[in-house]
């Protein structure tokens, strides 16, 4: 009996420990300083160099907040004048005249000037290892009239220009800045790097130097969660003040609470697409492509592997783009159709998707879906990025995938025959260059029929389109109700 | 002495064990409904009518995915205990009836093991799941190879125990291979023990396939799989806690059916055992 | 003893050594180009081969491997072909961080397992033994990761008591690096306790069973007194072996927990590596990971001769 | 000194000990015989209070003033390794092996009492005592380092370090080698104070003791004077024990008591050994009390569970429990 004493004491003690423990820290809790925030995301960048390291995660971090372009794109998908006050742009289309802002210094304390707008737009073609840096083969040369006047000669006329600039390859650098991009970004940036706990969290602290508006929060820490539960849970417990892109709308219902959190729900560049390979069997067939489309009860996936957040599209091009036109009723939901256009044949196909939320809920309905109609989807969810780049992006060994394609104004992969969709229509690839080289109202109506073709020979099937959601605590302002550019602006971020 | 609370755990284990393998062999013919078919209309589902424990958010019924889980899960379980048992037993009744001239063998086959005990399963599968892709299979592999030594272990000092008994030494004396005397006397005394070993090892491979999925290297989408069906159902604790309650007690029930199983076992078959390792 | 202890540090020496060997061939299977996948799929080949002369992976594997194993003898674990970070200064860091969370999750565990082993044991004929010995099973029977799931729920996400995750280190904040780390202890320990508890339970009832306790009564000690003087010393010697065991489950089991509790340690790094292909990356993880369980083991034979006399000088 | 009356043992519901009654005077050297499992060793951790889990122990017994049996565990504790001592049969098992033999021994004075460092100091003398060589050396190892029949001596050493009234020796010598068999016999009988001394070695009994008892299937079958009792056994178990164990003349079969013992709880109603008896009767399911010679003997007595009725068969009596003994 003695001893049971001891025990109980023992445990007492212990749980003391704890209920000491949980008193002391949700005072401590309570005390982060009023002008820092965190911001959970998803996926933690591998390195800090988005100039030889591909993935949306550093751009994510970086443009705009670390890194500055000429011009940035506004919520609305406009271009706005950022280092560059203005710019002229000449009758024939072919020449921009950038006039840069004065007092603009790097983190490091180096001025800004147009000598580095020649080094940073020269570095893309030279030292970049990026496959996108194509976007820039349209430049013939860069020159700096003077300290404060740079420029850019195009080979040809480019509306797609002006919207690269704003990208992350439109990035400026520091000449002397570059010695170790991997771990040390310097740019001119409201902040700048503060700290990077690996495999945690990156801290940014405002840069004391900033020629512009001083950002409201002083320091913006971006944790990083591989775990959708985790990320809502350090929201709940105040682990976090912002869930940058929840990745389990279903618990959204747990911060219903206005009097606590406050949700933000818009819409993103991001085509959820279910990529069929149009390069081998069954799908090089445009009527198994067909089949697919309208064997997929959309409405239906999204209400069950999304919980209905997010908009439905029936193209690669996202609502908020200039040449938007609906296009979900091209293939309504039609399983006896699509039975009639596989011509009773059965198929098994490979459908390798990578391991991320979205493409597991989304796949699992549409195998269901495809298996009313005769169609066998073996899902194989790999590793993403690695294996997911390896195996179905770079190989190709893949009949379906489905995948969120991120990227602003993206239709022109489709136009890359050696892209992974391995789609193949010349026509469709003189629709863009077209676009690019026309009119505002040209490329309007050529991607507007690009968008079309593109449905209507179903290169893909478009499953919907990515919302944009954001949950933070009630008080912060600041948040972008749509993520239609490449960063996650933090410089209008504040709380209360 | 104790003998019937023993007798108890044997008969609860071998109930709950036996309800998990009924359910795995009813659903090869019968389930409730199509375990993976979405249906959004269903999303959901509160349980009653024909779905007795509700249904997930793609709308399948809950139970038939219980049941098929418990599929997956016998399935993993039977495979990964079957290669530990086939690899590690002749191991272990090697290096348990090398002769002392041949210590070296015996020393061998157990640094051996205990390099691949160094190699847990969880570690295996994620590296063989980065090899040839995550799925059932790489799972199983992996949870097999790494429970390899336990068999090794409780094989050889089974039959170290068998080899100085009077039987084996008059066999040996009468001239017989060791082989011959494997075969006939060593196996069938060390069997109990091994049938422990393979009942505890297989609510560790439980688990084990639990806390794989837990992490997106075990069973594949859509085929239900109990750790994934709760990985799943995280996002839903706060609203549909239900969704989690099943699959969490299904494995929880399954695991205590096995380990009172082999604890039972081992009192039955043989008392003196109840200390070993297991 | 001495002997005894050379022999058992040589047979480390050469497993840790065929573990490396191990590791590295498995490696060496893995699909993908180093070079190619820190470049991405948009590199263009010139600077994969570049980045390969620079990595050395264009050298045959058996150089490569010397290289990469005599470098693990001073602690250096190459540069990361993904960071381009030198991987030692990671993994010491993680590891550290893994080290806390796993002796910390066996503490909990020793505090549950002795004394609710010890009690089941002494009372096992009780109905409130055979609780403890019920409840046990019922603990062993519970993933660690569910475990972990129903704590954060309970007393992070409803209780508001201690954060869901993350990790504070000691050096920022003493008392919130407590905070942080207690529902992670917990949730490894109370599952491992269970499993403890029933190894404590089932040596304590052994020992009862000896010669020398009935001496030790027979000497005019009481039953408790018996036990305490002669029995847990003996009885400690089984559990050691388990508890090496649990150890190595513990790690691993903290693979699991780290991603539930978002604790940036040795198997976050280990799943970062393999989904980010950083060969090297995991490469040296898996190798901390095998030689932490071979150096357990170890641990485990050297206080078998500490506190068991009959194997000094015996051996 | 030592009075037992009525001892029965029992564990759920088997009883493994029924009913025996006997006494030991001071300085008197007692012999329990019989084959294992007829419940000697169980009688004798009985009067230790030593009786495993789930095992208990009724009736009487009585050391000088003090209760043995149903009294609480602390006041038995005080008797237990100072009024009355046991050495088992197991010496590889019976020490703690990880603690040092000098240790051991201190160990059973310090808790009566003794200092430290004086208990520390006798455990040294006492090893010597029991014919150690190189006390000091042996206090200093541990059990493995010693062999059986120095550990023997180590747990006699501990058995008589505070002087006990009465000594219990369970098959003592059963595990040793023959010629440190014989020297430890003549050590125990040197140095015992009263002996309880349990065996089924009827040489060993002869060698030592003045008075024995035979027990079969939990009860005291014979008791009676060594010489009187193997001279002329009556019990016809006792008969079979004594043929057994004598070196049978070249040529003639070696005698041996046909059958086996059976397990716990399985001995026949009535007489315990009527099953393995070539003299049983119709009669021998009634169970024989344990009387003298001069008691009437025969179907004519009461039928119905044993009972003591007659006067306790200790003393100088030769007593037996059997319907047809022999001559």
């Amino acid at each position: 009996m003695r001893r049971i004493g001891i025990w109980i004491a023992l445990g007492g003690l212990l749980l003391g420990t704890a209920a000491c423990g949980g008193g002391s820290g949700g005072r401590s809790g309570g005390t982060a300083a009023k002008e820092s925030l965190s911001v959970g995301f998803v996926a933690e960048p591998a390195n800090l160099d988005f100039t030889s390291t591909e993935g949306a995660a550093i751009p994510q971090a970086l443009l705009v907040n670390v890194y500055e372009g000429l011009v940035k794109l506004d919520q609305d998908g406009r271009i706005q004048p950022l280092l560059a006050e203005k710019w002229d742009v000449s009758p024939d289309r072919k020449t921009y005249t950038f006039t840069l802002r004065k007092n603009v210094t790097f983190s490091s304390g180096a001025p800004f000037t147009a000598d580095d707008v020649v080094f940073s737009l020269g570095r893309v073609r030279t030292d970049w290892k990026l496959k996108i840096k194509s976007q820039f083969d349209v430049i013939d040369k860069v020159d700096k009239k003077d300290d404060t006047t740079a420029v850019v000669t195009l080979k040809r006329p480019s509306n797609g220009f002006l919207y690269a600039l704003a990208t992350r390859l439109g990035a400026m650098f520091s000449r002397t800045g570059v010695a170790d991009l991997a771990n040390k970004p310097v740019g001119t940036g409201p902040y700048q790097l503060g700290a990077w706990k690996r495999g945690d969290s990156i801290r940014l602290d405002a840069n004391p130097k900033y020629w512009g508006t001083k950002p409201a929060a002083g320091t913006v820490t971006l944790k990083y969660f591989k775990d959708a539960t985790a990320m809502n849970n350090a929201l709940l417990t105040g682990g976090i003040d912002v869930i940058s892109s929840v990745q389990a709308p279903e618990s959204l219902q747990q911060f219903a609470d206005p009097n606590r959190f406050t949700t933000v729900e818009g819409t993103t560049n991001g085509e959820v697409v279910l990529s069929l390979n149009n390069g081998r069997p069954p799908f090089d067939d445009k009527k198994a492509r067909q089949a697919v489309r309208y064997a997929i009860d959309h409405k239906a996936l999204l209400d069950t592997a999304w919980a209905g957040r997010g908009k439905l599209i029936g193209s690669m091009v996202p609502p908020t783009d200039p040449w938007y036109e609906d296009r979900t009723g091209d293939y309504p939901y039609d399983p006896a159709k699509a039975k009639e256009l596989l011509g009773g044949k059965t198929y098994t196909v490979k459908m390798r998707i990578p391991n991320l939320p979205y493409a597991v809920a989304s796949a699992q309905v549409v195998k269901s879906q495809l298996a009313q109609v005769g169609i066998t989807a073996d899902i194989e969810p790999l590793e993403f990025p690695a294996r997911w780049l390896d195996v179905v992006f770079k190989q190709g060994d893949y009949d379906m995938s489905i995948i969120n394609h991120v990227e602003p104004r993206d239709m022109g992969i489709f136009a890359d025959k050696s892209y992974y969709f391995r789609y193949d229509n010349p026509a469709f690839g003189k629709l863009l260059a077209s676009a690019d080289e026309g009119s505002e109202q040209q490329q309007t109506d050529d991607l507007k029929q690009a968008a079309k073709l593109l449905s209507d020979d179903a290169a893909a099937d478009w499953l919907f389109l990515f919302p944009n959601l954001i949950v933070a605590k009630k008080g912060v302002t600041g948040l972008p109700q749509n993520a239609i550019a490449e960063s996650f602006d933090f410089t209008g971020l504040a709380k209360q | 002495m104790s003998g019937r609370r023993l007798n108890l755990g044997l008969v609860t284990g071998g109930a709950l064990v036996g309800v998990v393998v009924a359910a795995a062999l009813v659903s090869f013919v019968w389930t409730p409904h199509d375990p993976t078919l979405v249906d959004a209309a269903g999303k959901l589902r509160e349980p009653g009518g024909g779905y007795l424990l509700g249904a997930d958010k793609f709308g399948r019924d809950t139970l038939s995915q219980l049941m098929v889980g418990a599929r997956t899960t016998l399935y993993v379980g039977v495979v990964a205990v079957g290669i530990a048992a086939v690899v590690g037993t002749p191991l272990g009744v090697a290096a348990g009836m090398a002769p002392r001239s041949r210590g070296w063998l015996s020393e061998l086959i157990m640094r051996v093991n205990d390099l691949v005990f160094a190699f847990p399963a969880l570690l295996l599968a994620v590296m063989l799941g980065a090899v040839y892709g995550a799925g059932t299979l790489t799972a199983m592999i992996a949870i097999g190879v790494a429970t390899v030594p336990a068999f090794a272990r409780v094989a050889r000092a089974a039959t170290m125990q068998v080899m100085v008994t009077d039987y084996v030494l008059a066999a040996r004396a009468a001239g017989r291979r060791g082989p011959a005397i494997a075969v006939r006397h060593v196996l069938p005394n060390i069997g109990s023990v091994l049938i422990v070993q393979a009942s505890v090892s297989f609510a560790i491979a439980i688990l084990a396939e639990a806390a794989l999925s837990f992490l997106g290297f075990g069973t594949r989408p859509p085929t239900p799989s109990w750790g994934r069906m709760l990985q799943e159902s995280q996002e839903l604790l706060f609203s549909t806690p239900r969704l989690a309650l099943w699959p969490g007690l299904a494995i929880a029930l399954a695991v205590l059916g096995f380990n009172l199983l082999g604890d039972g076992l081992r009192d039955h078959l043989d008392p003196k055992l109840r200390s070993a390792r297991g | 003893m001495i002997v005894y202890l050379l022999k058992r540090l040589a047979v480390l020496l050469a497993s840790v050594a065929a573990a490396g060997v191990a590791v590295f061939a498995f490696m060496a299977v893995l699909p993908g180009d180093p070079a190619e996948i820190a470049l991405g799929v948009n590199a263009t080949p010139e600077a994969v081969a570049e980045l390969r002369a620079r990595f050395g992976t264009d050298r045959p594997p058996a150089a490569q491997f010397l290289d990469w194993f005599g470098g693990l003898a001073h602690g250096d674990f190459g540069t990361s072909y993904v960071t381009s970070s030198p991987i030692g200064p990671q993994i010491a860091e993680r590891l550290g961080v893994t080290t806390v969370l796993v002796l910390g999750g066996m503490v909990v565990a020793l505090i549950v397992a002795v004394p609710a082993g010890t009690f089941a044991a002494v009372h096992h004929r009780d109905p409130l033994g055979a609780a403890i010995s019920a409840v046990s099973q019922v603990g062993i029977a519970i993933p660690a990761f569910l475990a972990g799931i129903l704590l954060v729920f309970v007393f992070a996400v409803k209780a508001q008591a201690l954060p869901s995750g993350g990790y504070v280190p000691i050096a920022d904040d003493p008392a919130e690096w407590l905070r942080s780390l207690l529902l992670p202890w917990l949730s490894l320990g109370l599952v491992q306790g269970a499993v403890l508890t029933r190894y404590v339970r089932s040596a304590v009832l052994d020992v009862m069973r000896e010669d020398y306790l009935r001496t030790a009564r027979a000497k005019g000690r009481g039953r408790m007194g018996a036990l305490w003087r002669h029995g847990l010393r003996n009885a400690s010697i089984p559990v050691v072996t388990v508890l090496g065991l649990q150890l190595a489950t513990l790690l691993i089991g903290a693979v699991v927990v780290e991603r539930v509790f978002v604790i940036p340690g040795l198997g976050d790094l280990l799943l970062n590596g393999v989904a980010g292909r950083d060969l090297l990356l995991v490469q040296g993880v898996v190798m901390v990971l095998v030689a932490a369980v071979l150096l357990i083991n170890f641990v485990v034979d050297v206080c078998y001769a500490v506190l068991d006399p009959r194997l000094r000088g015996a051996r | 000194m030592l009075t037992v009356e009525g001892l029965s043992v029992r564990a759920e519901d088997l009883e493994l000990v029924r009913e025996v009654s006997f006494g030991i005077g001071p300085g008197e050297r007692v012999g329990l015989i019989g084959e294992s499992g007829s419940g000697k060793s169980l009688t004798a951790l009985a009067l230790m209070g030593l009786l495993p889990d789930g095992v208990t122990a009724s009736g009487t017994a009585r050391l000088g003033d003090r209760d043995l049996v149903g009294v609480p565990e602390r006041r038995l504790k005080d008797l237990r390794g100072r009024t009355v001592s046991m050495v088992f049969q197991e010496p590889m098992t019976a020490l703690n092996p990880l603690m040092r033999v000098g240790a051991q021994v201190a160990e059973v004075m310090t808790l009566h009492g003794v200092a430290k460092g004086r208990a520390r100091e006798r455990a040294a003398e006492l090893l010597g005592r029991v014919r150690l060589p190189d006390p000091e050396r042996i206090a200093r190892s541990y059990p493995h380092q010693l062999s059986g029949g120095q550990r023997q001596r180590v747990m006699l050493a501990i058995a008589l370090a505070n002087e006990p009234d009465l000594l219990i020796c369970d098959e003592p010598t059963t595990a040793l080698d023959v010629t440190v068999q014989k020297q430890m016999l003549e050590l125990i009988a040197e140095v015992a104070p009263a002996l309880l001394f349990i065996t089924h070695d009827l040489a060993v009994v002869a060698s030592l003791c003045e008075r024995v008892l035979v027990m079969y299937g939990g009860r005291v079958v014979e008791s009676g004077p060594l010489r009187e009792v193997f001279k002329h056994p009556r019990h016809r178990y006792t008969e079979g024990l004594l043929a057994a164990s004598r070196l049978p003349p070249r040529g003639t079969r070696l005698a041996t008591i046909p059958g086996a013992v059976p397990a716990a709880g399985r001995f026949p109603g009535g007489c315990v050994f009527r099953d393995r008896c070539a003299h049983a009767t119709e009669t021998c399911e009634t169970a024989p009390d344990l009387t003298g010679p001069e008691e009437p003997t025969g179907p004519e007595e009461p039928t119905g569970p044993a009972e003591l009725t007659g006067p306790e068969p200790r003393g100088d009596g030769h007593a037996f429990a059997c319907w047809h003994p022999r001559g």
